[in-house]
């Protein structure tokens, strides 16, 4: 059944001095009867941007959740660098630099948008309980750099004209981009975005295509989950197809589009809107 | 014309509200009697009440209002927490206090010579009645296991305690002691217990609405043993318990009882009937006491100064309407008669009304 | 110019301030100092309850839980082992501290409800501990004749025991606490608590740790509330196990919300008022509470969102921007 | 195809309490056609959809719907004409099963016409029979998109007002669930789409509006607006 | 061990807890569901025990009549208070967050209520005298009395009936649906005040019910209301908030074991044993008992 995905392993040059960045094992969740996630496996190379499609419901943002912490009923292994960080908090997870978006999104509606944007850059600038509340030089220097570097970003996602207004008051798409922002604020080693793209605009959607570029460039490497094909396959390296809980097959998108396996599980009638 | 101001604090609202309730009926009956007559030193006493919701924080700021009002002396606080709060307030500012109903006894530890002199206690102590109690149940020779329930506050604890000190010296067992919360609905479990275990009579050391809850209850579920420790039978609920017999043999030993027969109780509470429709009772009583055993020190004293009336109040002699003459200690602690009654069927029988010492 | 003067906000605070310290002088009512001394204690309580709850979205009602521990611990270090009022309030701090982060261990994983009753069956546990353990506690009676804070240095010695100097008492210990809660959350501090109460999920998901956090609030909180308990039964001169009433919790409440939740200086006007406010209609003797109830149902009528939102209307209605719910709810 | 307008705004203001969002809409959308709006992020489309709803306040302005005047009815009043809303994002019962959520989006309608619809929507979308005991809240995204349209697909509506029903559906579901609006359509039904997804629900609409700003910047045939190169350039991603 | 005493411990911890749930039934809708906070719970309670013990001697202590009597008044009335809760909370949006402004509403309406009935009855512990006297079924040595098996058969019923409402008629679902989602609810075409209004209404009557049959077994005065909060609220709370069946079981469990405790220990561990208890429970539950959850990502 997943010979390609067996095989695959075994045909790949093996890259001794660099382990994957992040290294999923023989992952399971069930829920009742509804094997969620079952068996899989899955590799994210350093510095490469991976996509990742399959069929509503065949378990994608449930692997998401393992990898991540918020699921506490998984079994199989997470490693990240070679470490193990399956079954830790998922702050804890976070501040290893595994970092995700939410595909039911999540923003601090109560917030400033750029409050919003803040946040995600807080946990990483290294300041401890003493700077903010004794508001220390070092503090106000962190502050400006956190400001500049939001106000940046919310620029680059169209959310500049916004960044005054509370999170709650966005539109859907916009709040979207505001998660987007958000965790992109640090730099994380591995970011992991869940459907990132639903629900934006085509014209944004280029932009965040280039954005995303530009920051693999610098260095972080990115899991995207997507249904927006022509968005994966213009932007990854890889693409791992799932189906049913496990891998169906990965390869370089020109591979998997050529896959028949994927056109009928996941494409649809071979054309599936390309 | 200038009145003379008194105030009172007392629990008008919060769990023990009822006591506060019927202590006012007593202090207002008692105030538009003397008023009736001239009032004290040629003027009106007039009334300053406050709410202390039985708690002692509150109870410190109605004791600084009071005194701040320039009341010539406070009644009451009723709950014991709530007058030791206070105690301190009114020593400080000088102003007496008059008690009639906590039963602490550390206020009188803490009362009069050597400690505070402001305050003063009208109530006798729950160990007197308790030892007058057992030695009537002594007396009849049936009763040789007594059981004890009791609300796990002060009042509870002391006369639980105060009551099987007193069996234990009269030869009477104590098969079992048990506390329950206050305001505690069901009974049902202890009484299975004490049902079985023997117990011919039950000391009762509770608030009337748990008493009541615990009587009907024991009532219901067939528990035959007869009732003491401190009993009354006023009020709505006990009244009807009464009247269905549910008090049948109960004995008790209780500062105050509408049945006993002086012409000062029967006008007192023929007075009341007609005011409130209802009989007095302990609090009313007490609250009545009160005011006359200040008013007369008022007049004694001859002038409306704290001081004055303070000094004047250490040479109470005053005529209880229980029949007794109310003179206070060295603790400024009084010794009023109070009360034996038993009940045959649904008749109270005022078998005794003894001096407490 | 000092830099106090220099906004509208400084030049209230400095005003607040010569209003507090003159008051004393300008009245001889020792009743209003007490009504204020108590407005003191109540809103170093209420916002002892808004750091955990209006902030961290915790609704705790262990508040009065570890106001009454303080009182425990502070009058048990005077009477039973010999230490100052200061040690006792120390001692009250560190005890409630533990406490705090024992308790944090078992609830902070529940959900926002069990939250609630597990907080509630804390301190109705601590209340039965004060009644019952009566070696200790000298259960429902309470250890009355506490003494009054004194300071002794060398051969100065000052006792706070008349009503002016322990209002200045309260109202240096409020000032204290107050101004370390305000620097505290008005820090990022503040906002990482609110992030709890508002999506604790992604808060977690940007490395946010939740529990750490939500301890350090309840510790907090906690120790704010032990301390201002600690100093209040001395004020008091007794404490009992009605320390732990639930007249506490609701007064609390009652301030943290209409004064509204999260909020500093509004929350303190609440306090203020709203313990005044049971004494002004103390003027309507047996019919008082029938009003007081009339006026937290009038509050929420005509102040739906406290005092804060009134404020935050007033200053929408000059700008733009900002949220505003969708007509109707259930 | 017949040609009578269900809904006709003009003027249309709608906000949420504070400075107006969508200002001043004409839109005109005939029986039994199905028209797409499309547009930037944060242009007001949602904003458009909710005020045909009735769920955002109409500041000024008028709605005619068949003819009468609908702009100050409640939303409730409007669903019970016909004019049914599926929101963006998630709109379900979360604590609640796939089956109880079915049944109760179903209240409407006849007992005895009750199986029928529920067998209808499972033609529809198959995998909602297998998840009927899971809570709707645990369905993943795509699956409770699809219950939501399930939801208000069962009552057949007149007139169906859809906020991206595309959104985190896979590429084939996305072409299935174009194609059954498309069917509703020729059947009789009145549709307004928002997307995002915009060359797929172009594809099927017959007319189409561009909103930026809160404006309407162009309207007309669906092909037209798809093909005209300065709305491709700035709106559609080409 | 003494199977008599066992027996009646057991069955006096069945009942109680059967008294626990039927005064939890009526927060259960309010709060389990609606998240409505009633601080004024046990007043609805006090003032229908009021009124049950001023209709009783209209019927000559008839108990059955004055219950019905009670219900029909206590409809019209709950649907008016109702009606008049909702809108308060309605006030200034949502944004003032209807648990505070709930909490903050009834608790002063419960303020209002204690102090009124005060002013009107007195705060003297009131006892209402019904056809039931003091009787009792005796099964054996054990005793159950006609008071608390009326509860008990009550209790049943109500929550026999509460949860075919909730779980199998279509007003029960659409209650819990539109205290799930509102927007989801307009979606639908359900009228989201409508319901609530109802399910308020229906809440406050069974509020009423639990009082009037609490009437022949607690005497009772203005506060009696206050002690039989916590343990409801501990009852929804941990049975896993508007699960029928886990109140239930909740309230038999804590009936069962405050007896048990009453029986072998002191009765002033009751308490105790029951929040320590209650916290290890939820410790152990963090959601309570019986309440399963919802995927977070
Ligand atoms: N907590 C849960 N309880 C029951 N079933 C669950 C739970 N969580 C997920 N599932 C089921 O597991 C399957 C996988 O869900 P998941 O959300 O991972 O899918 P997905 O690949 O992300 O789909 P989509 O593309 O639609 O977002 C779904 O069928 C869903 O119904
Ligand atoms: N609840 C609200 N309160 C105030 N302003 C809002 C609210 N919702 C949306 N807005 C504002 O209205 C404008 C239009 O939002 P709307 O949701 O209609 O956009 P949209 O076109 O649907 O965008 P998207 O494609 O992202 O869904 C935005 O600027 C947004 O900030
Ligand atoms: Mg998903
Ligand atoms: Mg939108």
């Amino acid at each position: 059944m997943d010979s390609l995905a067996a095989s695959d392993g075994v045909l790949r040059p093996a890259a001794p001095t660099a382990p994957p960045l992040l290294k999923v094992a023989e992952l399971r969740r069930s829920f009742g009867a509804v094997r969620a996630v079952d068996g899989l496996d899955l590799e994210v190379e350093a510095g490469s941007i991976t996509g990742m499609i399959g069929p509503n419901g065949c378990g994608k943002t449930t692997a998401v959740n393992c990898i991540t912490g918020f699921d506490r009923g998984c079994s199989g292994s997470v490693e990240l660098q070679g470490r193990s960080i399956a079954r830790r908090q998922p702050e804890e997870i976070a501040r290893g630099g595994v970092m995700r978006t939410f595909q039911a999104i999540r923003v601090f509606d109560g917030f400033s948008v750029l409050e919003n944007a803040a946040m995600g850059r807080q946990c990483f600038d290294g300041l401890r309980l003493q700077h903010p509340i004794l508001r220390t030089p070092r503090f106000r220097q962190v502050e400006r750099e956190t400001r500049a570097r939001a106000e940046a970003l919310l620029e680059t996602v169209g959310l500049g004209a916004k960044k005054g207004e509370l999170a709650g008051s966005l539109s859907y798409g916009q709040k979207k981009l505001l998660a987007l922002a958000g965790i992109l604020m640090s730099e994380p080693k591995i970011v992991i975005l869940d459907e990132p793209v639903a629900g934006v605009n085509p014209t944004m959607v280029h932009e965040i295509a280039e954005l995303l570029r530009r920051l693999n460039a610098a260095g972080t490497t990115f899991l995207i989950i997507e249904h927006n094909i022509e968005f994966v396959m213009a932007l990854s390296d890889r693409v791992v197809v799932m189906d049913r809980g496990r891998r169906l097959a990965s390869g370089t998108p020109a591979e998997i589009q050529q896959d028949e396996r994927v056109l009928e599980a996941y494409l649809g009638g071979g054309d599936g809107g390309l | 014309q200038e009145a003379v101001q008194i105030g009172v604090s007392a629990p008008l609202t919060g769990p023990v509200a009822h006591g506060g309730e019927h202590e006012m009926r007593g202090i207002r009956l008692a105030v538009e009697e003397i008023n009736a007559k001239g009032g004290v030193l040629g003027k009106p006493i007039a009334l300053t009440v406050e709410d202390n919701q039985c708690n002692p924080s509150v109870s410190v700021t109605v004791a600084n209002k009071l005194i701040e009002d320039g009341v010539v002396a406070i009644i009451g606080a009723q709950c014991s927490s709530a007058v030791l709060a206070a105690m301190p307030v009114v020593q400080k500012a000088g102003v007496p206090l008059v008690s009639g109903i906590a039963t602490s006894p550390s206020i009188t530890e803490k009362a009069g010579i050597g400690g505070n002199p402001w305050v003063f206690r009208l109530n006798p102590s729950d160990r007197e009645l308790a030892v007058a109690d057992v030695n009537y149940l002594a007396s009849l020779g049936s009763v040789k296991r007594v059981a004890i329930v009791a609300e796990s506050t002060d009042y509870g604890r002391g006369g639980a305690e105060a009551f099987a000190k007193a069996a234990e010296a009269k030869g009477i067992e104590v098969v079992s002691t048990d506390f329950h919360p206050l305001g505690a609905a069901d009974f049902t479990t202890i009484l299975t217990r004490l049902g079985r275990s023997g117990a011919q009579a039950i000391a009762l050391y509770q608030a009337p609405a748990d008493r009541a809850n615990f009587v009907r209850q024991k009532e219901a579920l067939g528990v035959k043993a007869a009732l003491t420790g401190k009993l009354n039978f006023a009020g709505e609920a006990h009244e009807k318990l009464l009247a269905d017999g549910a008090f049948d043999q109960a004995v008790t030993a209780f500062p105050y009882a509408p049945e006993v027969d002086t012409p000062a109780n029967k006008a007192f509470v023929a007075k009341l009937v007609a005011k409130y429709g209802e009989t007095s009772q302990y609090e009313s009583f007490a609250g009545y006491e009160e005011v006359y055993v200040l008013a007369a020190a008022i007049e004694r004293a001859g002038t409306p100064d704290r001081a004055a009336v303070r000094a004047a109040l250490t040479k109470t002699s005053y005529a209880s309407m229980l029949g007794g003459t109310i003179t206070f200690d060295d603790h400024d602690q009084a010794h009023n008669k109070a009360v034996i009654s038993r009940v045959d069927g649904s008749k109270v029988t005022v078998v005794d009304v003894f001096s407490t010492n | 110019m000092p830099p106090a003067m220099r906004s509208p906000k400084g030049l209230l605070l400095l005003l607040l301030a010569v209003l507090a310290l003159a008051y004393p002088f300008a009245s001889s009512s020792g009743y209003h100092l007490n009504v204020l001394t108590n407005a003191l204690f109540f809103t170093v309580l209420a916002m002892s309850l808004n750091v955990i709850y209006g902030y961290a979205g915790l609704l705790s009602f262990a508040q009065v839980g570890f106001w009454g521990v303080g009182g425990y611990v502070g009058a048990l270090t005077v009477t039973r082992l010999g230490g100052s009022v200061w040690d006792g309030m120390l001692a009250a701090g560190a005890v409630a501290l533990l406490l705090a982060i024992a308790i944090s261990a078992v609830s902070l994983r529940l959900s926002n409800h069990a939250f609630v009753i597990v907080s509630i069956a804390f301190t109705l546990l601590l209340q039965l501990l004060a009644q019952e353990w009566i070696d200790v506690t000298n259960g429902p009676m309470g250890i009355p004749g506490l003494p009054a804070p004194e300071i002794v240095l060398g051969p100065l010695y000052f006792a706070f025991d008349d009503r002016t100097s322990q209002y200045f008492l309260a109202l240096a210990f409020a000032a204290a606490t107050l101004a370390a809660i305000g620097l505290v959350l008005s820090s990022r501090v503040g906002r990482t608590l609110r992030m709890l109460k508002h999506d604790e999920t992604l808060a977690r998901s940007l490395g946010v740790r939740t529990t750490r956090w939500k301890v350090f609030a309840a510790g907090f909180a906690a120790v704010v509330a032990a301390m201002a308990g600690a100093l209040y039964v001395f004020y008091l001169s007794i404490v009992d196990p009605t320390i732990f009433d639930v007249y506490y919790t609701q007064l609390m409440l009652v301030i943290v919300i209409v004064g509204g939740l999260g909020s500093f200086w509004p929350m303190i006007a609440a306090g203020f008022v709203l313990v005044v406010l049971p004494e002004v209609l103390r003027t309507s003797d047996e019919v008082r509470m029938i009003y007081y109830g009339v006026v937290l149902i009038a509050g929420v009528l005509f102040f739906p969102r406290g005092f804060a939102g009134l404020l935050a209307a007033r200053r929408r209605r000059h700008s733009s921007g900002g949220r505003l719910g969708q007509p109707g709810s259930i | 195809m017949d040609s009578e307008a269900v809904i006709e705004t003009a003027g249309l203001v709608v906000g949420y309490g504070g400075p107006p969002i969508v200002r001043g809409a004409a839109v005109t959308v005939r029986r039994g056609t199905m028209v797409t709006f499309v547009g930037p992020n944060g242009a007001g489309k949602s904003t458009l959809l909710r005020g045909l709803a009735g769920l955002s306040a109409a500041y000024a302005g008028s709605i005619l719907y068949n003819g009468t005047q609908i702009a100050a009815t409640s939303a409730l009043e409007r669903h019970a004409m016909g004019i049914v809303f599926v929101p963006q994002g998630r709109c379900n019962f979360g604590r609640m099963s796939v089956e109880e959520n079915l049944e109760i989006a179903a209240h409407g309608i006849a007992r005895a016409e009750r199986r029928a619809a529920r067998a209808y929507v499972f033609g529809l979308f198959p995998v909602l029979e297998e998840r009927l005991q899971t809570m709707a809240g645990n369905l993943s995204g795509g699956e409770q998109q699809l219950l939501e349209m399930a939801m208000v697909l069962q009552t057949r509506p007149q007139c169906l007002l859809v906020d991206e029903p595309s959104l985190g559906l896979s590429p084939k579901m996305q072409a299935d669930i174009f194609g059954k609006l498309g069917g509703l359509r020729d059947a009789g039904m009145t549709i307004i789409v928002v997307e995002q997804n915009v060359r797929a629900a172009l594809a099927v609409s017959d007319d189409a509006a561009v909103l930026v700003n809160g404006e309407i910047v162009m309207q007309g045939p669906a092909p037209e607006v798809a093909g005209d190169p300065g709305i491709r350039r700035a709106y559609l991603g080409h | 061990m003494d199977p008599v005493f066992l027996g009646q411990l057991l069955l006096n911890g069945i009942v109680i807890g059967l008294i626990y749930g039927l005064i939890a039934t009526g927060l259960t809708l309010q709060f389990g569901i609606l998240h409505i906070v009633n601080f004024a719970h046990g007043e609805v309670l006090m003032v229908a025990m009021y009124a049950m013990a001023a209709l009783l001697p209209l019927f000559g202590g008839d108990f059955f009549v004055a219950f019905a009597v009670l219900v029909v008044l206590a409809s019209a009335v709950s649907l008016l208070a109702a009606r008049g809760l909702l809108a308060a909370l309605a006030t200034g949006g949502d944004g003032g967050g209807i648990f505070e402004k709930s909490l903050l509403l009834t608790l002063g309406v419960s303020i209002v209520l204690v102090n009124g009935v005060q002013q009107l009855f007195t705060s003297n512990p009131q006892m209402a005298t019904t056809s039931f006297g003091y009787g009792a079924f005796a099964l054996g040595e054990i005793r159950l009395t006609y008071a608390h098996a009326l509860a008990s058969v009550v209790a049943v019923v109500t929550f026999g009936a509460l949860f075919w409402f909730l779980l199998r008629t279509n007003a029960g679902r659409a209650l819990r649906a539109v205290a799930q989602n509102r927007e989801a609810a307009l979606m639908i075409g359900l009228d989201p005040t409508r319901v609530a209004r109802r399910a308020v209404a229906v809440s406050l009557v069974l509020s009423a019910v639990a009082g009037a049959v609490l009437v022949p077994i607690i005497v009772f005065q203005p506060t009696v209301g206050q002690t039989l909060l916590l343990k409801a609220f501990a009852v929804v709370v941990i049975g896993g908030m508007g699960n029928i069946g886990g109140a239930v079981a909740v309230a038999l469990g804590l009936g069962v074991l405050e007896s048990l405790v009453g029986g072998f220990a002191d009765i002033v561990w009751q308490n105790a044993v029951a929040f320590v208890a209650m916290i290890a429970v939820l410790a152990m539950r963090p959601q309570g008992l019986f309440a399963a959850a919802i995927r977070k990502g």
